[in-house]
């Protein structure tokens, strides 16, 4: 477990988490929602701009929590800019399942660049009380897109 | 000899109560120096080895609060806790983890039910319907409503027999009635109640329905999706859990309409001495520590059970029961009470010129235990023109010594009071 | 060396701290390689094996319901429960075993205090008095009440070091007030809180108390004639029982002018369709199948702590307290939150740019246990200014070892995150 | 055990639970109570004429109940008449302690020939469950001659 941790803190990972990009507000979004983890009080918001096309224009987030969730949701918003609402839904799903084991490795498909990114934060599958704080900036992005306003992890 | 695992008689013929006995540490002691004859599990039945093992063993090394810790031993115990859940939606075929909220009993079950949706979805004139037959658990929840916003209880007959009038019962529907609240099974006559009829019923008349299912998932299958009952509560103790939980399953949408019930650590999202905001279910439902140790104990139970299958476990009751009726009514001055069509291992009797309390102490000294009294169903004593009944009823565990000790028992009862 | 029992100083040097670890299984376990090192009693602590020894007895060898059997185990089963009762008097010194109401866990129990009380004696308008550094279970409770009824919540606040500004509450009451819901220690800043001065405040102007005793009990000795507070609440699993159970003490008088909170059986006097009546405290509070094996596991704890003796426990935890917060303050970055005059074996900090559950994950890996999160005290973390700490907590088992080992593991956090 | 059966349901008590003594309503009754075992639901209802001295004239009752609390409550009937109240009372704390176990024997007294009848109800004391069945009588009688006109055993 002390290589479990280590596989988890990952540089690339802390690093997000001290720095994370795309942390502000986005003046001109049109999508935006709230994530909640009620476990630790943490919480989030994701702005999200969408055009007509439902592609992600640009993406962008606030909130605190920890270095886990706040390197997570710096990724995410790298990630979805520039995708189509359909593509980043799917990836969403992709990511869940490989962080909570549901699958070892993500399909080798278009999306290889981003995949390699999101792989890092898959060291999160050994914690299984820290799968929510990976999950939840994406989980909030996708209530963004689906026009809900509010969540949270359960 | 065929063995073929789905063929249920067969299988009949191969259920091994004596294994089974061998696997309940309690059911080797002596009492006044007789064998235990445990002829009341319809109160509480005993547990078996692996649910004692489980409990222990999570205290000795799976034992932490659970869902808030961010450490090996706390998800550890949420594992199992969590796991619980799921062994309970998977056994009671819910569509989801989250259709499983555990209480301490049944009785809380119903309570919360009745504060929750009851008060938030009743209004002054509504009505309820419940039965003649039912626990005070499914009465006094209803009254305590009643008390303070107005609803008005409705009681559906039954017949001597103890089957409830189903015609009777579908005339009672009207515009104001909001719910049906029902026992699967009387745990003073053993009836079996055509819960999936009652359910259509109400369900023509868009009433949601709440079964009392303590009596009726120890002895039957119970399948949620197929029953379509908003709400089904049970108690973990009489399932051959232990004491100290019970479980609510309602369905999600409805659940999650609700008003929480107690207010606590663990089913908050957000709080402020302002405002405060509620998690989804089944977590705005289990205010503060839940029972962690027991719900694994429940789980194992439900596995123990599912392993021997509750049909093998129910057509064994039914041929004690067919023995101990035969037997009883041997017994010269012995009424039987409840005999509907369907029924499960439950049997209630008087003996002329004998009280319950009487016969239940002077045959625990020949080692019977059997439950004397109102059982919690005073209405339904009322009804029957008695104060109380002895009840002997039956557990997988139970064969014919423990009915022959019965029986052994009453004719000393007759004895002394000859 | 004078041995005289009576001296709790030499007392203290004699607390042997190996034989008490000995009696906990659980310690025994390692955590990735590493000794269990469990600071989060504060959430839930260890059992002893006389605990779990005794449970399990019950279940093998006395288990059945209880009151209401005329039959051997039943009574052995009624007399573990009642005696449980028994014995929970005896310990905080009610008046009378009636006094003492078993519940499913402190939450639970101020529930019932805020539902049944509150309801009967409470109106729109009135005020009720907690503090700013509350737990969940005794916020969310009054807020439901607030919701239903139209009460108001006051909070008294406190100090930077964590102290109740006694000044202030005092100013607080006012013709309106008709409650102070009150917690002994805060389970995040361990305070411990002057409640009998806040009692005796209180009860100057004839309003009622009562104290979440949740932690208080935990780390100190409680008297509740001494104490005089109307309701003292607390909970088995962190006294070092069982889960699933809780205890609301309550003055007699007082708890029988207060209506049932759940309805079922066993807290009935007469049950008809028509009209029920219900019996006195404690069963009028205790409806259904209770958590009967808990009670006996928690009086087994119970009896455990008194044969230690709470303020030898208390001492040994004064000086792990010290020793934590001496070596907790060489860390570079720590803040520690909570230096009240008076604090029980709870220790809550944060360590500059690195979130609490970062520090809960990564320590544990080196076998270290602690709760990281807002503690069920989401105000109280607003008025910091914080989102989360991390908090070591002691119970009687803890030693010297297990403080280096979260200095050390605290060290290995700032190693990863430099 | 079979002995404390049998010591329990000795003839006399036997006799008094089938054929109860008094066994009916008093007519000019001043005092009167009811009893109830919430835990069975037997309930009796006690009858007494006390006199301006505090003396019992005639005491009597009705209701169900188990062979034990009918024969106790027989029992009391026949030794509560001619007594004062306080006479009664003191033979009800005697009784009470008894039955729980808290006293082995009567005190030597006065009231011996009463106490002959009472000690054959002290079987019950084998049985805790049973404690109730065998005080529900005195209780009610006690309450009666207090004034309260509920009471039950808890
Ligand atoms: C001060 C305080 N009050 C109440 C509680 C709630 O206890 P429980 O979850 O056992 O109801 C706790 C513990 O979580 C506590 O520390
Ligand atoms: C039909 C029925 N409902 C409710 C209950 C109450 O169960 P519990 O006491 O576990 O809440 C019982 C058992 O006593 C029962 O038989």
């Amino acid at each position: 477990m002390d290589d479990d941790v280590r596989e988890l803190y990952q540089e690339v990972i802390l690093d997000h988490g001290k720095n994370p990009r795309n942390f502000r507000q986005l003046e001109d979004a049109n999508c935006e929602a709230q994530g909640n983890n009620p476990l630790c009080g943490d919480r989030l918001t994701v702005y999200l701009k969408v055009d007509e096309d439902r592609l992600i224009r640009d993406a962008a987030f606030e909130g605190r929590g920890c270095a886990i969730s706040m390197a997570s949701a710096s990724m995410m918003t790298q990630i979805v800019s520039g995708k189509t609402v359909s593509q980043v839904q799917y990836l969403f799903d992709k990511f869940h399942k490989l962080c909570t084991g549901e699958i070892e490795e993500f399909p080798q498909d278009e999306f290889a660049h981003d995949v390699d990114k999101l792989r890092v934060m898959s060291g999160v599958r050994q914690f299984p009380m820290r799968v929510k704080c990976a999950t939840l900036s994406w989980h909030t992005m996708n209530a963004a897109v689906s026009g809900d306003s509010e969540t949270s992890t359960e | 000899m065929d063995a073929t695992p789905s063929n249920i008689d067969l299988q009949r013929s191969n259920y091994d109560v004596d294994a089974i006995r061998a696997d309940f540490p309690i059911l080797a002691s002596e009492i006044n120096g007789y064998p235990l004859a445990f002829l009341d599990s319809g109160a509480s039945a005993q547990k078996p080895e692996c649910v004692l093992r489980c409990m222990d063993d999570v205290y000795r090394r799976s034992y932490a609060n659970v869902h808030r810790g961010a450490y090996t031993l706390s998800q550890a115990a949420t594992d199992y806790y969590e796991g619980a859940r799921k062994t309970v939606a998977r056994y009671i075929n819910a569509r989801s983890d989250d259709e499983i909220v555990f209480t301490h009993n049944v009785t809380a079950a119903i309570n919360l039910v009745a504060h929750s949706y009851g008060r938030r979805f009743l209004q002054r004139g509504d009505e309820v319907i419940i039965s003649q037959m039912e626990h005070h658990a499914n009465i006094v929840p209803w009254q305590l409503l009643r008390d303070e916003i107005g609803i008005e209880l409705k009681v559906a007959p039954i017949d001597e027999a103890g089957n409830l009038l189903l015609d009777q019962l579908a005339e009672m529907f009207g515009y104001k009635t909001k719910l049906v609240s029902l026992t699967h099974v009387s745990n003073v006559l053993g009836t079996i109640v055509p819960i999936k009829k009652v359910i259509d019923l109400a369900h023509e008349r868009d009433v949601p329905v709440l079964i009392d299912g303590a009596q009726g998932i120890v002895h039957t299958r119970v399948d949620v999706q197929d029953l379509d009952a908003e709400f089904y509560a049970f108690t973990g103790h009489k399932l051959y859990g232990p004491s100290g939980i019970g479980v609510l399953y309602g369905k999600k949408d409805l659940l999650n309409t609700m008003p929480p019930y107690e207010g606590g650590g663990d089913m908050i999202e957000r709080v402020t001495f302002e405002k405060t905001t509620y998690r989804d279910a089944p977590a705005r439902f289990e205010a503060g520590t839940p029972p962690i140790v027991e719900a694994a104990g429940l789980a194992a139970a439900i596995d123990y059970v599912d392993g021997i299958g509750v049909e093998n476990i129910s057509a064994h009751e039914q041929e004690l029961l067919a023995y101990a009726t035969e037997r009883l009514n041997e017994v010269d001055g012995i009424t039987i009470y409840g005999e509907a069509q369907h029924k499960a291992g439950i049997i209630s009797f008087t003996l002329d010129k004998v009280h319950p309390h009487d016969i239940g102490t002077i045959i625990d000294s020949r080692g019977v235990s059997v439950r004397a009294g109102h059982h919690c169903a005073q209405p339904l004593m009322d009804w029957l023109g008695i104060a109380a009944t002895t009840r002997a009823s039956f557990g997988m565990y139970n064969n014919k010594n423990d009915v022959d000790a019965l029986v052994e028992g009453l004719n000393y009862v007759k004895e002394i009071f000859s």
